[in-house]
């Protein structure tokens, strides 16, 4: 039934305010992140044993780790680092994952097939093991850490793109634009784009969670990134034996990973129509 | 039927074959000398390594050519003989039926708690989107995605061992310990699940067939159970099947919190100790419960929407 | 009358299904860190020397003293080259069969053919005679006995081995046998019915593997386990005001130390490794990352290792300025980065470690801040410990962060001997050697008379004290939590038994 | 059968409908009774629907209605939610517009029958399922209750639903748009298949903007334009002899009443065909087919719907390949000056692009001037504003008229009109063909059109070609 002129216009404030609040939380998390450091003069790395575990809001203003390092510091630092890496992991996954998915949706037939069977060899290496090994080449380092990530993660961009473009690519206006002499690259970019756009926001939000909590999980096994780097995923795995005396200054990066989590959900939310 | 057997016997022949030899490539190529890690992986961080790194190689035939030993693992691999663990010395067949057992029984039993919560907690979310409890599950959904799973862990020991004294913190022989870790993992998979529930459901509630069953007179209730759930399912069952496959992996740091035998932990080990049997064991293992799961997730997808029966 | 015998009846009846849902008896529940992998000995027969599972001919008291185990008494022939260890009558193993000097005599082969402590003896040959197990040795070697107490040199029963040597099974002669093994994290065990030294006190045991330190503690405070090792520095402070929980801690024979390769320009003059020592806060660290003072490293040393502790040794002490002046006279001048150097090159070094044992990464961390106090730049890498052997071999490593145990046998010379050699080993000196400590160890290798030994001893220690081939930061303890249901607990610092036969309910 | 509870009249009194911005629907009066159909006709956005849902009671929330609506004396704007609810499929009942979508693509037919009794009427289960399969019988689908909606035709589906409204035995019946989609053959069938249920005692409203359905379905006409109903009357007054000019118009524009204005061939073959056939899974849709497009012509395609004409058309644009024969353009003519118009415009269009860009990326590509597109705009009669929409925001026919624009700034010999008009109401119909004839004329450009109204093809083609369906 027609009418509509009438619901998007109803709906549309409402959801520009969950937008608004996303966007306005992740621009006050980049600020951290890129600012924080620089206007922090505490040195992330400098301990004062003696300060162990500072409570919040005395001389430290969200307080001391068990190395009496300022959490404050280190949070500024690791919100750059973390996000930072999580950003870079993201678009290192999601890069190839798109444009494979575009390509194997686009041309079909064989270079279809290899991509598939690529994806799925992947899905089946356990890929816990791809980053360990990756690790091998390096302990400890950022590039195999991320690099590994991304190969793992690449594969749900490539899934999702190559599905939902191929429903979009049989629909009568790609037709209708190729007939009119447009090349792949323009229906790709302004047909298929507007349309996975949200799908791969949606993604991203997520991926870059699973990049953060993911080194988290390696360095609670000892496999993530050296000392003293601050990074909130190891944050809290160095913390976490403290959880009954100083439980609040565990939560605090977990706090800084669900912020950023949720403000890319918010900014990534669909339309619901 | 037939044809959709043998192609999926194929896959697994693809994937054991391609596996195999990834791991067996990547494990031969990675820096630092294997039989000191197996020495030490062996004998622990306390003994005369170096002294214990010389017998291991003599012993393991380390340093015979790669293609003879590649061969070799492809022959046995054909008698379904995976070999022995370099570390414990038992065969990898066993060690996989213990602790991929175990796994498998926590990732089911993960599964189906996640079963019972995301997908529950999404269809109350996706048939009012943006209403209250739609908002709420997308504050614990991002919340449990924030959580890394050791500290979600240790907050469930803290409420149900020591505050309520109801479940063993850690262990494994029966049920009562199989809840806290299968929990753990459980609320990770269902925030996640739970929000592709709600968008598979709210889809399904702005489809045509979902206001007509409701102007057909049926109660609310009939619509959601007889039209709702089975569409919604379709897109929830392929993203769970894909769940399964990251579960039986991603246990390895709820398996070690809750000292609970499994393939991660059991993987982590034989990675950081060169057990290149283990390895390859365990990958082959997860490469076909992929094919398996993968296998399953079509044949619930046909079941649940015939278009895929007739396709097929 | 009547209705209190109902409230015992029925209070006995749950009892009953709380323990285990039937009539059987209720376990002692043991939790610890350490996994079982492989059954081989020299792997993890520490589980089962320390579970009492199999015994050792020799075995040590808390305080270091040997004891008779399965065998009764030993002796030496004059010479110091044979050894003979009478075989405890009436020992039976857990198949029923009888310990015998030929089944001693085989198990020993075995470990000697291996990879544990007995290869580094200079055996020359394990023969059974009669009652007695005689071992011969190339030379003199007067620690044979404390060599034995090692857990690779437990005894097993000849169908414990397959044709071609190795073990297959735990047939050991202790008070507890297998009742199964779930590898690497459960073993249940339960009463042996046949031990020499009586029926123990709780006739069924489960140990649990648990690898974290929070579940761990978690294990003990809800009350789970009955006796869990190895407890956390932080979680020992929270579950010391637990009323049900009793904490006992003991300080163990094991040295954390800082490795340094004294062969590299950083480390080759003494005052540059005194002055890491000075660099470092070592006070600091035990509060702040141990929570125990007591465990400062004021001596390679701790006190419990009698004899080898020198109480008026001048101790390691925090002195940043004497770090500093001693680095200006070593010839580092400090850079325009903050960092030292000399002739180009930067005071710049990377510190191993490993993370077997969780401390020593947060204190790698503590000493990368302190030396980077004194103009020391430190990268900490952490990875597997078999990293500082093989970095050791090729002569790549600069400072390691290791932890030493001088329990592997009671006596300690048998660690010096390997640790401070010629050359040095993998978990001790690096390029560094002193002809005066190694002829005091050979001395001691062939001494057992105790008055003999104790100035050798010490001035063994002072020499290292002055040296500073390894530099001690701290020493340890093993912090064991019993709840208050078990009485009888006593901490074994030597780790070679933890005495559960002993144990028993309280009332 | 369930005898229809019995209704004896839906009369709607002065109904405005509002949204926040104002009033959409205004004063509409209007009744109902046995016997005497109701059909409401109209373009997209007269507000006919709106009516629909203010009786049904499916408004959506930002809109609110007022004056009354009384069935059998009841009224229904004041009733609560639920209230409404419990007359669904009792009192109400609803045929819905495409019901191959609005039918559950995974629930076999039968029991998405049998759920109505199993349901709505409490019975159990056994008998739910013989009373469905009375239902199917009834609209002569007893042996299809076993099939799935994706296998069913579209005129089946459309039975389907109204077997499920005899199932809830309800005594109204709103039929939303019944014959879209659908070709001139089922659409009579379903056309017979209502008038039986007037015959049987139903009310019966449809909205429709297909005059030839308000003609066979006779009783009383409606006529809607821009919220008001503007003419209403008994079907042969209303049909016959309009009081209002856009009934007139309406009428104007039915393809029947219009006056042959077939162009004539002005050049040479620009496109052919040689021996063509195709089949799909193993059933032939046409074999060996001879077809040749003149510059200046329209060349008709009719048949029922799934007979392959639109397959056709795309084989001689070179979209689908042919399983045999041979297709000849003209030679040394670009790619790019053969066209197509689709069926549904809106589908036509990247939905979340607007018009302006799409233009001028094309202008762009091929280095056109922006001055032909305003000069094309003047000549197809489209406003400038429209640019700056969304294709979802502008009507079907305006839609097609860019459409159409669109391939003229490519200097087009040939265009595939595949189905162009049959989406479109009679007045945006008529414009978007008196468009095309115009540029046919000035050009000289050669047009496929695939119909299946034989009415339309009989007053503007040149030559008609007839394919007939294949039974499987």
């Amino acid at each position: 039934m027609s009418v509509e002129t009438a619901s998007p216009s109803i709906s549309r404030p409402r959801h520009l305010s969950a937008r608004a609040i996303g966007a306005a939380l992740l621009l006050a998390l980049a600020a951290f992140a890129i600012l924080g450091p620089w206007l922090i003069e505490a040195d992330p790395a400098r301990q004062n044993l003696s300060a162990s575990l500072a409570p919040i809001g005395g001389e430290y203003l969200l307080g001391a780790d068990h190395y009496g390092r300022s959490l404050l510091a280190r949070l500024a630092h690791g919100a750059r680092l973390s996000f930072g890496m999580a950003f870079l992991t993201m678009i290192t996954a999601a890069l190839p994952g798109i444009l494979f998915g575009l390509v194997a949706a686009w041309r079909g037939g064989w270079i279809e097939r290899m991509f598939e069977l690529l994806a799925n060899i992947v899905l089946a290496l356990p890929g816990l093991m791809l980053v360990l090994l990756l690790l091998a080449f390096a302990p400890g380092n950022f590039g195999p850490l991320y690099l590994g990530l991304a190969l793992t993660l690449w594969v749900e961009f490539y899934r999702v793109t190559r599905a939902t473009t191929a429903t979009i690519l049989k629909q009568p206006h790609i037709e209708a634009a190729k007939l009119l002499g447009f090349g792949p690259g323009y229906i790709l970019r302004n047909h298929v784009g507007p349309v996975i756009a949200p799908l791969i926001a949606t993604l991203a939000a997520f991926a870059m969670a699973t990049a953060i909590v993911a080194i988290s999980t390696l360095s609670a096994i000892s496999v993530g990134l050296q000392p003293p780097t601050p990074e909130l995923g190891s944050m809290i795995v160095e913390l976490l034996p403290y959880y009954a005396e100083a439980p609040v200054h565990v939560l605090l990066p977990a706090v800084l990973i669900f912020l950023l989590v949720l403000a890319l959900q918010l900014v990534a939310q669909r339309e619901t129509r | 039927m037939r044809r959709f057997l043998l192609a999926r016997l194929a896959q697994a022949g693809v994937v054991a074959v391609v596996v195999g030899t990834l791991c067996f490539v990547l494990m031969r190529v990675l820096p630092g000398d294997a039989a000191m890690r197996i020495a030490a992986g062996r004998y622990g961080p306390d003994a005369a390594i170096a002294e214990a790194a010389e017998k291991v190689r003599q012993e393991l035939g380390l340093d015979q050519p790669w293609p003879v030993q590649f061969l070799e693992w492809l022959g046995n691999l054909l008698r379904f003989d995976l070999g022995h663990s370099l570390v414990t010395g038992a065969p990898v067949i066993e060690e996989l039926k213990v602790q991929l057992g175990a796994s498998l029984w926590l990732a089911a039993a993960a599964l189906l708690l996640s079963l019972l919560i995301g997908p529950a907690v999404g269809i109350v979310s996706g048939l009012r989107p943006n209403g209250w409890a739609d908002r709420l599950g997308l504050a614990g959904s991002v919340t449990l995605r924030a959580l890394p799973p050791f500290v979600l862990g240790l907050i469930l020991m803290l409420v149900f061992s020591i505050w309520l004294g109801w479940l063993p913190p850690a262990g494994f022989g029966s049920w009562r310990e199989l809840i806290l870790p299968s929990l753990t993992l459980a609320l990770g998979l269902a925030a996640v699940s739970s929000r592709v529930t709600r968008e598979a459901i709210a889809t399904v509630a702005k489809a045509p067939y979902f206001a007509f069953a409701r102007h057909k007179g049926l109660p609310e209730a009939v619509v959601v159970r007889r039209h709702g759930l089975r569409n919604a399912a379709i897109p929830v069952v392929s993203y769970l099947g894909l769940q399964a496959i990251y579960l039986v992996e991603g246990v390895v740091v709820v398996e070690t919190i809750f000292a609970y035998p499994g393939i991660g932990h059991a993987l982590v080990h034989a990675i950081v100790e060169r057990d290149i049997p283990m390895v390859q064991g365990t990958a082959l293992a997860m490469g076909l419960i992929f094919v398996a799961v993968t296998a399953g997730v079509d044949a619930a997808s046909a079941w649940l929407d015939p278009r895929l029966r007739r396709a097929q | 009358m009547r209705f209190a015998l109902f409230l015992a009846a029925a209070a006995t009846a749950i009892g009953l299904s709380s323990a285990a849902g039937s009539a059987e008896e209720r376990p002692l529940k043991v939790v610890g860190p350490w996994e079982i992998g492989g059954i081989d000995p020299a792997q993890s027969g520490y589980v089962f020397s320390r579970l009492q599972v199999a015994e050792t001919l020799v075995s040590a008291d808390p305080t270091g003293k040997l004891v008779p185990a399965l065998a009764e008494q030993w002796s030496v022939s004059e010479d110091g080259l044979t050894w003979r260890f009478r075989i405890r009558a009436g020992a039976t193993f857990h198949d029923g069969k009888p310990v015998t000097a030929e089944a001693a005599a085989a198990s020993l082969r075995q470990a000697q053919a291996g990879v544990g402590v007995l290869t580094q003896v200079p055996i020359s040959d394990i023969a059974a005679e009669g009652q007695d197990v005689v071992l011969r040795l190339g030379k003199p070697f007067a620690a044979l006995p404390a060599y034995l107490v090692n857990f690779g040199n437990i005894i097993l029963a000849p169908a414990s081995y397959d044709a071609s040597g190795k073990v297959t099974r735990i047939i050991g002669s202790g008070p507890y046998k297998v009742k199964s093994l779930t590898p690497p994290l459960k073993l249940e065990l339960e009463a042996s019915g046949n031990w020499w030294g009586g029926a123990p006190e709780i006739g069924v045991v489960s140990y649990l593997a648990v690898g974290q330190g929070e579940t761990r503690a978690i294990m003990a405070e809800s009350g789970e386990a009955d006796l869990v090792f190895s407890m956390l520095p932080v979680s020992v402070e929270r579950l010391k005001r637990d009323p049900q929980l009793e904490v006992k801690i003991a300080t163990i024979p094991r040295t954390r130390i800082l490795k340094v390769n004294a062969g590299s320009p950083f480390f080759d003059d003494v005052e540059e490794r005194q002055a890491i020592s000075y660099a470092i806060d070592r006070a600091g660290i035990t509060k702040a990352i141990l929570r125990n003072p007591d465990l400062e490293a004021t001596q390679l040393f701790p006190p419990a290792l009698v004899g080898w502790h020198v109480s008026d040794l001048p101790p390691l002490e925090h002195d940043p300025d004497a770090a500093r002046r001693l680095l200006a006279e070593a010839g580092w001048e400090l850079g325009s980065d903050g960092i030292l150097e000399q002739d180009g090159r930067r005071f710049s070094v990377t510190l191993l470690t490993y993370s077997n044992w969780p401390e020593l990464p947060p204190i790698a961390t503590v000493l990368q801040a302190q030396l980077r106090e004194v103009g020391i730049d430190v990268k900490v890498s952490v990875g597997n410990s078999s990293e500082i052997p093989s970095r050791h071999r090729d002569g790549t490593l600069e400072m390691g962060l290791i932890s030493r145990l001088y329990s592997i046998v009671p006596d300690p010379t048998g660690t010096l001997l390997q640790d401070y050699g010629p050359g040095g080993s993998d978990w001790g000196a690096m390029g560094w050697s002193n002809e005066e400590l190694q002829a005091l160890v050979d001395k001691l290798v062939a001494t057992s008379d105790l008055e003999e030994r104790a100035p050798l001893q010490r001035r063994a220690v002072e020499i290292l004290q002055e040296e500073l081939p390894g530099i001690p930061i701290t020493w340890s303890e093993l912090a064991i939590i019993a709840n208050e249901r078990i009485t009888g607990v006593q901490v074994d610092p030597l780790e070679v038994n933890y005495g559960l036969a002993s144990i028993r309910w309280a009332e | 059968m369930n005898a229809p509870a019995r209704i004896h009249e839906l009369s709607i009194a002065g109904l405005s409908i509002h949204s926040r911005t104002g009033p959409i629907v205004r004063d509409i009066s209007l009744s109902l009774r046995p016997g005497q159909p109701l059909t409401l006709l109209g373009e997209s956005g007269s507000g006919k629907s709106l009516v629909a849902q203010a009786v049904m009671g499916t408004l959506p929330p930002e809109l609110t209605a007022s004056g009354a609506i009384r069935l059998d004396g009841v009224d229904l704007i004041s009733s609560s939610p639920d209230e409404r609810r419990e007359r669904w499929g009792r009192a109400i009942s609803l045929l819905p517009q495409e019901p191959w979508l609005a039918l559950d693509p995974t629930m076999r037919i039968g029991p998405q029958v049998a759920e109505v009794h199993r349901f709505v009427r409490r019975q159990a289960a056994p008998q739910s399922s013989a009373l469905a399969r009375t239902n199917l019988t009834e609209v002569g689908l007893g042996h299809a209750g076993a099939l799935y909606p994706f296998q069913m035709s579209g005129g089946m589906c459309q039975r389907a639903a109204i077997a499920i409204a005899h199932a809830g035995g309800s005594g109204l019946l709103i039929a939303d748009e019944p014959t879209k989609g659908l070709d001139a053959d089922l659409r009579d069938r379903i056309v017979a298949r209502l008038k039986q249920e007037v015959d049987a005692g139903r009310l019966l409203l449809t909205i429709t903007h297909d005059i030839s359905v308000a003609r066979a379905l006779g009783g009383t006409v409606g006529v809607m334009l821009e919220g008001r109903l503007v003419d209403y009357g008994s079907a042969e007054q209303v049909l016959t002899a309009p009081s209002h000019p856009y009934s007139q118009a309406l009428l104007n524009a039915d393809p029947q009443t219009w006056v042959g204005s077939a162009p004539a061939p002005s050049g040479d073959v620009v496109l052919g065909g040689r021996g063509l056939a195709k089949r799909f899974d193993n059933y032939a849709l046409f074999e060996d087919i001879d077809i040749e497009v003149r510059a200046g012509e329209i060349l008709s395609v009719v048949g029922p719907s799934g007979c392959g004409k639109t397959t056709l058309g795309n084989i001689l644009l070179g979209l689908v390949e042919p399983d045999a024969g041979t297709v000849e353009r003209r030679k040394g003519i670009s790619r790019l000056r053969f066209q197509k118009l689709y069926q549904d415009p809106p589908a036509a269009f990247p939905p979340h692009q607007a018009i302006r860009k799409g233009l001028r990326d094309l202008v762009k590509l091929h280095r056109g001037r922006w001055e032909e597109v305003e000069a094309l705009l003047e000549r197809l009669r489209l406003q400038n504003g429209l640019l700056d929409r969304l294709p979802g925001q502008i009507s079907g026919g305006e839609l097609q008229r860019f459409a159409i624009l669109r391939a003229l700034l490519l200097d087009p010999v040939f265009l595939f009109a595949d189905e162009a008009t049959s989406r479109l109401d009679p007045v945006s119909q008529k414009e978007v063909v008196d468009v095309l004839l115009e540029v046919v004329g000035e050009t000289g450009l050669g047009v496929l059109l695939v119909t299946h109204d034989h009415a339309l093809a009989e007053k503007i083609s040149t030559r008609t070609v007839r394919l007939a369906r294949r039974d499987t």
